[in-house]
């Protein structure tokens, strides 16, 4: 793929211009920042996450930037070491979400009929759940753990794709390109992958972009419940959840909500910018499914 | 002063909240936090702040901290304990005789306590009460199990038990065991047997002869009480209570900022921030014991049934440093007992730390770094330390002898259910006394309660078994002795590893001049000054 | 002899939320001889492009046939097109809609080649020629191109599958006014010399007249009139097709007010 | 209806997948040790009847109004529903309020002034709202301004020295306008405005930058065009023709908004000690109290509906075509 | 105002006064990003005098419809406008955008190309109809609702007073042309600018609005400005016709004169692309 990447309508853009404003750069920084940790946190963090070799509740200092928590750890380390089960959990989290989805939505738009009937009415009814409460009830009901939390919000998390997903191959299977593609002779297989999944792939994921802001702030958000990341895991949620519980110690939850703060804040910036070198209004069809 | 700065205040929260909600900061500063500080004295207000675990404002069903504290504000017991003082019952309700044999107490009803409607409290409704607990087989029936009620005379009525009793004048003060006025109660559907409806309606009215009524109930959210007019004793020195529902670390704040004039939840750490210019705090042992458990069950893990991997865990933890983690106040127990009762074990007759002689046990024990899970309730606190920081020390002491333990948190109702089926490796719980009496703990002995979760059957452990008979049995001065062997020899031998009694921290408001705490109830609303 | 296309009374409703169905079609009859050019005209929603839309079997009629080579052209539902269906195409009247913008046009008019029955007929390039491009043009993608040049390559789309019955539905509607007659008559004359029939459809009357042998017109989903194209335009019987002719502006330089 | 019915049965299913035993819950140490008192125990909740009865009489009972009592608290669900669902409304309704001023003006502006600084900053400020974990905020505003400033008052819903006025609503900000108590009011107001704001900070991100794609969008619209070319004053322009072209995607945005809001409420309610929704639903699940589980399920899924409901007649008030069809 | 106030509806023309004429000199128009800021109108003179129809031809992209907006003080955002258009003795150019605000809707309107978009859809007919006129006069609603149902007979909308309650989605594209204009009409406007006014209309449709734009202009004293790109269109209304290219008037002349006579190549190749039946037959001037 060349230079171009054309969308729906007449406009095109390139995607290093799209990439080039102060914003984006800053974002882009950001992530890699986040990124370059998670590949380098044993070596970067002063101690160990899970060592409790340190006087309890110390504010920040030169020898513990970010100060220690309720058992004596460091909590740079810890939110260096965050970083290595927040960030790669979100992402893996959304690629499967948005795989779900769209598979689904996909099947649902251009098959039609029962499947989608069925299709969208389970979304629907997920929809029709506050995301955190049903995950909660998920995650409370198998028990608290990454795993499980990841699950619950798999659970809630695919039907926004399903619904941008299938609303696009709705309107893309209408266009004139894919019916001439079908009047040449192409089957809706060939027709799905070659004529429909292509054009719309990028809103799918922008929105995929955009998501993994939301998947780090529900897991984190399950965390500080206590129904996600099993301690001591250095989980960001969980370590804001401990700050709770000592008022007057900020540090603790400090670093932490901080961390969570700038990358879903890049990742949202980012998604940002990839949906404004779209067209607005499959922006819109984006933005539209997002909760 | 105030007002200004906080309609300075409300225009800054225009950015932050928006125009609309301007016009209510602005209307609301007069009041606003500083009004409760004139609840303080007198006839006003008093706010107590708690973590619920409530489940109902019945007396007879309750059987929950919180649920203490409102039954006890709204009736009064048969027996009580004077103050803090758990070691000696003394009257309430009635006076007490115990027969020779501990078998039968017979009770006296004083007179002159009248319920909320003004009649008068009857031994018939004494025995309707106690009746009630048994037959409506809820929660605290079991207190009164094997125990015949029986009214004697219009004055006396006799608690006669299976087996001797000794406990049963420690029993009687609890809470759930209040006197409910018959005639109202039976009007509202309530019976002495399963088909009693009467709950419901004893979460919106109270039918006690306590100190105070109940205003209104939501078990979720807050209690209100006000003073009851008809209340025998001393009248209670604030007009109205309001018990809400706040987390620890929030109680903290509320008490310093003097939104509430009292804090019952408060961790060490929470404790240890507090302004004392502005508070002040009571601290002491609470009743809890948080203790840890090996199971002994080889179906459930070879390792941990293990006598050599126990050997070792009881070596290689630092009991001191978990100790130390609960913060100030907090007490390390000798034994399964807490330090507040007759039988306790002092913390140098417990075990210690060695850590060469556990990594020795250890391979011995032919562990060979197997993943051992560790379970706790994640979601509750004890006296405002969550289990969560002592088992993480746990964890990273037992690494330290090379011992892989993974932490397994849940929500307590999820937990719960494997704790009793005794199908957690190690599990990390607390025990709160039933009653203030050593014979409660032969719940940790083997084949009973609480050893059956660890595995610990009856045959399991003859010496320490037959110990436990023999402290069952003991009677009279030789009970003391009898139940601190058993402790050792469990120790020594059996599953439990008893951790430490968190500390209890109370923190009051400057106005608050006497607050009445006690470990059964934790505190007495109506005594409160 | 079988004609090329037969439509017989054809009727054809939708579904429209909230109003219930729409007879868009009602009860049409049409013939096209192969090699013919049939011009279909009428004011907007009189119901044309929906009978373009049957002939290609993209909605299911409620009544009548439609027969391509005395043969009823199936629905096309989720399955492939029946070959003998393929022979018809399609082109659209959205230049900006017709082609699939993530794809080379030369893949695009590769995806005709593959289903013409005579393999050899076109090369990608030979038939870019055909519609006045360049040859570089294939490597290239849509939105390179000018509407008028993307109507070419959706020409040259369809001739590259071979069709034996080509259709425009107004093709033309959405091009500037100086390249409309260009566009049609390179449509007609691909058509013609590949001896396919073809099915013109448009609002506009005075390049239909050009291009078109015979001329159907159309009102509310009814033909009114059917003819040779210089026999209607010259002497319209029905006084809707007089009326439509009438309206159509003179451009005589006279200040002539139409209608 | 049927997703009523949906939720239900999502629901009971779900919670019934547990390993745990609600009667372990529910039940003290000794009490639970003790057959007589477990078995009293599940004839009280029900439970001692097959699974597939338990939920059939739980949808007959739910068609004469009744949601069960609840296995910890042992009150009728309903009535503590009643308790907890005008706490969160008048929470959510708090922000959504906020939001919907804030996040509408600020979206305008930015649409306005597209590609300005201004844009930018508000943009980036919406990134913002959108990106901080409302859990954390929630804790350090309640640090921040309750306790180190003074300006708001802590936790709960009024101040406990005072007494909630007569429930009407059950909003204590309309009831207590009702009732003419001002001081209750300003009380009730003061106190919804931390947990309101934190709660609004997200919808207003979110509305701010769907206001702003709605807005543009419609400032491309000829018939603004024609309405500047009309010669109207700019105002009229903006507020007649712009923002009613742009209100039907926003309405449905915040008809997503509110939901997200109740959301944000279990994490919010939690530090603000608000006993709402949220907070009865974390206890419900972490409790696995059945009864008040499938109660906020219905509860969510009947104001799911109702919102759409709601969003649906906005939208025939606001768009004249669908008025008419 | 004075003037156009006065003027009664079936008043005749004032003729062509300077007054109520649109004059345009050298109209320069830049547009786009400083990085890629492209000419759009080089150097435009036009007139648009009462009572005539001006004719402005060009394909997509020469600036016809840019000079339009440049009138109407719509230019884009960002757009930098040099040279003079004078509405009588205002320079339009100068005017603040308040006082802008006060000549267009009311001296200067505005018809454009497709009535179902150019109208509002969720505000009724009687609205949209109104709300300029009492912004601009000040009249009370009730008789701006007069004015109203009196336009609406005018452009030949039926039953007047129904079409007043109504919304757009409920009348056919042509009638709502004709309910623009009427809306365009409502503050007695001496100049109209009318940017491809028929395109989106059938030709039965069109024929009807080409006559009622005729009409006005010959019993209102109306000034069109006539954009198209439809010769047709231009030939049956346009009194005078500018052909424009690449933001250029290329040619100019009456109308009889440009169509039959073209002089400039651009001129000839856009008539010769016409079908060849459909062409101008040779040049006879009924003048």
């Amino acid at each position: 793929m060349t230079a171009a990447m054309p969308v729906l309508r007449r406009r095109r853009f390139t995607t290093p211009r799209a990439l080039r404003t102060p914003l984006a750069i800053a974002a882009i920084a950001v992530i890699a920042f986040w990124l370059v940790v998670i590949v380098l946190a044993p070596v970067l963090s002063p101690a160990g996450p899970l060592s409790q070799a340190f006087d309890r509740l110390q504010p920040p200092s030169a020898e513990h930037w970010f100060g220690t928590d309720q058992v004596g750890r460091d909590v740079l380390s810890r939110v260096l070491h965050g970083a290595r089960v927040s960030v790669p959990i979100a992402l893996m989290l959304v690629v499967a979400s948005m795989l779900i989805g769209s598979v689904l939505g996909a099947v649902a738009g251009y098959f039609g009929r029962v499947l989608d009937e069925v299709i969208m009415r389970v979304a629907d009814l997920v929809f029709a759940f506050p995301t955190i409460i049903l995950a909660m009830v998920i995650a409370a009901s198998l028990g608290p753990s990454l795993g499980n939390a990841v699950i619950a919000i798999l659970v809630v998390s695919w039907p926004p794709y399903a619904r941008v997903t299938r609303s696009l191959v709705l309107s893309a299977r209408q266009t004139e390109y894919v019916v001439a593609g079908r009047l040449l002779g192409n089957g809706p297989f060939t027709s799905l992958t070659k004529d429909v999944l292509p054009n719309i792939a990028a809103p799918v994921v922008v929105l995929a972009t955009l998501d993994v802001g939301t998947a780090i702030l529900l897991l984190s958000g399950l965390s500080f419940l206590g129904l996600g990341a099993v301690p001591p895991t250095p989980e960001w949620g969980a370590m804001v959840g401990d700050g709770v519980q000592q008022f007057a110690s900020w540090w603790i939850a400090a670093a932490p909500g901080l961390s969570i703060m700038t990358v879903v804040l890049a990742f949202n910036v980012l998604g940002d910018v990839l949906r404004d070198t779209l067209d607005p209004r499959t922006a819109d069809a984006v933005k539209g499914g997002t909760l | 002063m105030h007002t200004s700065i906080s309609r300075v205040a409300a225009v800054a929260a225009m950015t932050a909240a928006g125009a609309l909600v301007l016009a209510g900061c602005a209307a609301t500063a007069p009041n606003t936090p500083n009004g409760a500080e004139q609840g303080g004295g007198g006839n006003g207000t008093l706010v107590v702040d708690a973590s619920f675990d409530l489940a109902t404002a019945d007396p007879n069903r309750e059987y929950e901290t919180t649920g203490s504290i409102v039954a006890k504000a709204l009736y009064e017991t048969l027996l009580t304990f004077e103050g803090d003082d758990v070691t000696e019952p003394v009257a309430g309700l009635a006076d007490f005789e115990m027969s020779e044999d501990d078998r039968v107490l017979t009770l006296t009803m004083e007179s002159g306590h009248t319920f909320s409607d003004g009649s008068e409290v009857t031994v018939d409704d004494a025995v309707f009460s106690l009746q009630r607990v048994q037959g409506i087989a809820g929660n605290p029936s079991f207190l009164l199990e094997g125990v015949t009620v029986e009214k004697t005379s219009d004055t006396t009525l006799t608690l006669t038990s299976e087996t001797p009793n000794p406990a049963l004048p420690f029993i009687l003060p609890n809470p759930a065991l209040s006197v409910v006025n018959q005639e109202v109660v039976e009007e509202n559907g309530g019976s002495a047997d399963a088909s009693d409806a009467a709950e419901d309606f004893l979460n919106g009215t109270s039918a006690g002869s306590g100190p105070y009524i109940l205003d209104s109930y939501d078990a979720n959210a807050e209690v209100v009480f006000t003073a009851n007019p008809e209340y025998s004793g001393d009248a209670p020195a604030y007009e109205r209570v309001v018990l809400r529902n706040v987390p620890g670390e929030t109680q903290q704040l509320n008490v310093q900022a003097g939104e509430s004039q009292i804090a019952l939840d408060l961790n060490p750490d929470q404790a240890a921030g507090l302004d004392e210019d502005a508070v002040t705090l009571i601290s002491g042992a609470s009743r809890y014991v948080i203790f840890l458990f090996l199971n002994q069950s080889e179906g459930v893990s070879p390792v941990t049934s293990n006598p050599d991997f126990l050997r070792a865990v009881k070596l290689g933890i630092d009991y001191d440093s978990i100790v130390d983690l609960a913060g100030e106040g907090s007490v390390r127990p000798g034994g399964f007992i807490p330090s507040l009762f007759n039988g306790a074990l002092t913390a140098d007759q417990g075990n210690q730390q060695d850590v060469e002689a556990a990594k020795e046990a250890l391979a011995a024990s032919g562990y060979a770094g197997e993943e051992v899970q560790l379970n706790f309730p994640n979601d509750i606190t004890v006296q405002g330390l969550s289990l969560q920081s002592v088992a993480e020390s746990v964890q990273a002491q037992l690494a330290e002898i090379g011992v892989n333990v993974s932490l397994a948190p849940a929500p307590v109702a999820t937990e719960l259910d494997a704790y009793r089926n005794g199908t957690e490796q190690i599990g990390l719980w607390y025990w709160g006394p039933d009653f203030p009496d050593p014979s409660n703990y032969l719940a940790f002995t083997p084949g009973e309660l609480v050893g059956l979760r660890a595995g610990w059957t009856a045959d399991a452990d003859p010496a320490v078994k037959s110990l436990a008979d023999a402290a069952r049995a003991a009677t009279g001065d030789e009970r003391a002795a009898a139940y601190e062997e058993l402790q050792v020899a469990q120790n020594e031998s059996g599953p439990f590893i008893p951790l430490l009694q968190p500390a209890q921290n109370v923190a009051t408001a400057k106005s608050v001049t006497s607050v009445a705490l006690n470990p059964v109830w934790t505190i007495d609303l109506g005594a409160t000054k | 002899m079988t004609e090329l296309l037969r439509i017989e009374g054809a009727r054809i409703s939708y579904r429209q939320p909230g109003r219930g169905r729409i007879e868009a079609v009602r009860g049409v009859d049409l013939t096209l001889e192969g090699g013919a050019v049939l011009g279909l005209v009428g004011e907007s929603g009189c119901g044309k492009s929906t009978i373009a839309r049957a002939v290609c079997g993209l909605v299911p009629l409620d009544d009548g046939r439609v027969l391509h080579n005395g043969r009823p052209v199936r629905p096309l539902g989720l399955r492939r097109r029946d070959a003998e269906d393929l022979r018809i195409q399609m082109v659209f009247q959205n230049p900006y809609a017709s082609l699939n913008p993530r794809r080379t046009v030369g893949s695009q008019i590769t995806d005709g080649l593959r289903i013409n029955p005579d393999r050899s007929a076109w090369t990608v390039a030979g038939l870019l020629g055909e519609v006045e491009l360049e040859r570089s043009a294939a490597t290239r993608y849509p939105h390179e191109f000018s509407g008028g040049q993307r109507q070419r390559i959706a020409i040259a789309r369809a001739i590259a599958s071979g069709p034996d019955l080509l259709i425009g539905d107004e093709p033309i509607a959405s091009l500037d006014a100086s390249l409309q007659a260009r566009v049609a008559e390179l449509m007609r004359d691909l058509a013609v010399r590949t001896g396919a029939g073809l099915l013109f459809i448009s609002h506009d009357l005075s390049i239909v007249r050009v291009i078109a042998d015979d001329v159907a017109v159309m009102r509310a989903g009814e033909i009114v009139e059917t003819g040779s194209a210089a026999g209607v335009w010259d002497a319209p019987q029905h006084p809707y097709t007089q009326r439509l002719l009438a309206a159509v502006p003179k451009v005589d330089g006279l200040g002539t007010l139409p209608g | 209806m049927l997703l009523l019915v949906g939720v239900t049965l999502v629901t009971f299913v779900l919670t019934n997948l547990v390993p745990a035993d609600p009667v372990q819950a529910s039940l003290g140490e000794q009490a639970a040790a003790n057959p007589e008192i477990v078995e009293a125990f599940r004839e009280r909740a029900g439970l001692d009847q097959p699974l597939p009865v338990q939920y059939v009489t739980f949808l007959g009972n739910l068609v004469q109004g009744d949601l069960g009592t609840s296995q910890q608290t042992r009150q009728a669900v309903s009535a503590e529903l009643g308790r907890a669902v005008p706490a969160t409304i008048e929470l959510a309704l708090g922000a959504i309020v906020v939001s919907a001023i804030l996040g509408v003006g600020l979206g305008m502006i930015a649409a306005l002034k597209r590609r300005s600084a201004v844009d930018q900053i508000i943009r980036l400020v919406s990134t913002i709202g959108i990106s901080i974990p409302s859990f954390w905020l929630a804790l350090i505003v309640y640090y921040v301004f309750f306790f180190q400033l003074r300006l708001f008052p802590g936790s709960g819903r009024l101040s406990a020295i005072l007494t909630p006025p007569p429930t009407v609503t059950g909003l204590y900000t309309v009831d207590s306008l009702i009732a003419g108590d001002m001081v209750a009011f300003s009380d009730a107001l003061a106190h919804l405005v931390l947990p309101a704001s934190v709660l609004a900070l997200y919808t207003i991100g979110l509305l701010t930058r769907f206001a702003r794609s709605a807005v543009l969008e419609v400032l491309d619209q000829d018939y603004v065009r024609t309405a500047r070319a009309k010669g109207l004053p700019g105002r009229a322009v903006l507020l007649g023709y712009v923002l009613r072209g742009s209100l039907v995607p926003i309405i449905t945005v915040m008809g997503i908004a509110f939901g997200s809001l109740l959301s944000g409420t279990v994490l919010v309610e939690n530090v603000f000690s608000w006993n709402g929704i949220g907070q009865y639903s974390y206890n419900a699940a972490t409790r696995l109290d059945l009864p008040a589980i499938m109660g906020v399920g219905l509860v969510v899924g009947v104001v799911y509906i109702l919102l759409n409901l709601l969003v649906d007649v906005l939208y025939g008030v606001i768009d004249p075509r669908v008025r008419v069809a | 105002m004075s003037d156009s106030t006065r003027r009664g509806l079936a008043g005749s023309g004032s003729g062509p006064t300077g007054d109520g004429a649109v004059r345009i000199r050298d109209l320069r128009v830049e547009l786009g990003p400083r990085s890629a800021r492209r000419t759009v109108l080089n150097g435009i003179d036009l007139d648009v005098s009462p009572g005539q129809v001006t004719g402005l031809a060009g394909e997509s992209g020469s600036g016809k419809t840019m000079t339009g907006m440049a009138v109407m003080g719509l230019l884009p955002a960002g757009a930098s406008v040099a040279g003079s258009i004078r509405f009588g003795e205002t320079e339009l150019l100068e005017l603040s955008p308040r006082r802008l605000n006060a000549v267009r809707g009311n001296r200067i309107a505005m018809i454009s190309q497709d009535p179902t978009s150019s109208l509002h859809p969720m505000l009724s007919i009687q609205r949209q109809l109104t709300d300029h006129y009492r912004a601009h006069t000040g009249a009370s609603k009730a008789d701006a609702r007069d004015r109203a149902l009196e336009l609406l007979d005018l452009v030949q909308v039926p039953d007047p007073a129904t079409a007043l309650r109504k919304y757009p989605h409920q009348f056919s594209g042509g009638q709502l042309q004709r309910i623009a204009i009427a809306s365009a009409l409502m503050c007695r406007p001496t100049v109209l600018i009318a940017d491809e006014p028929t395109t989106a209309l059938d030709v039965t449709v069109q024929a009807g609005v080409l006559r009622l734009l005729r009409g006005l202009c010959d019993d209102l004293g109306l000034g069109v400005l006539l954009v198209t790109h439809d010769l047709g269109v231009m030939s049956a209304l346009a009194d005078t016709i500018a052909v424009m290219r690449g933001g250029r008037i290329v040619e100019r002349g009456t109308r009889h004169q440009v169509i039959t006579a073209p002089e400039h190549e651009y001129t000839r190749s856009l008539i010769a692309a016409l079908p060849e039946h459909h062409r101008p037959a040779d040049g006879k001037d009924p003048s």
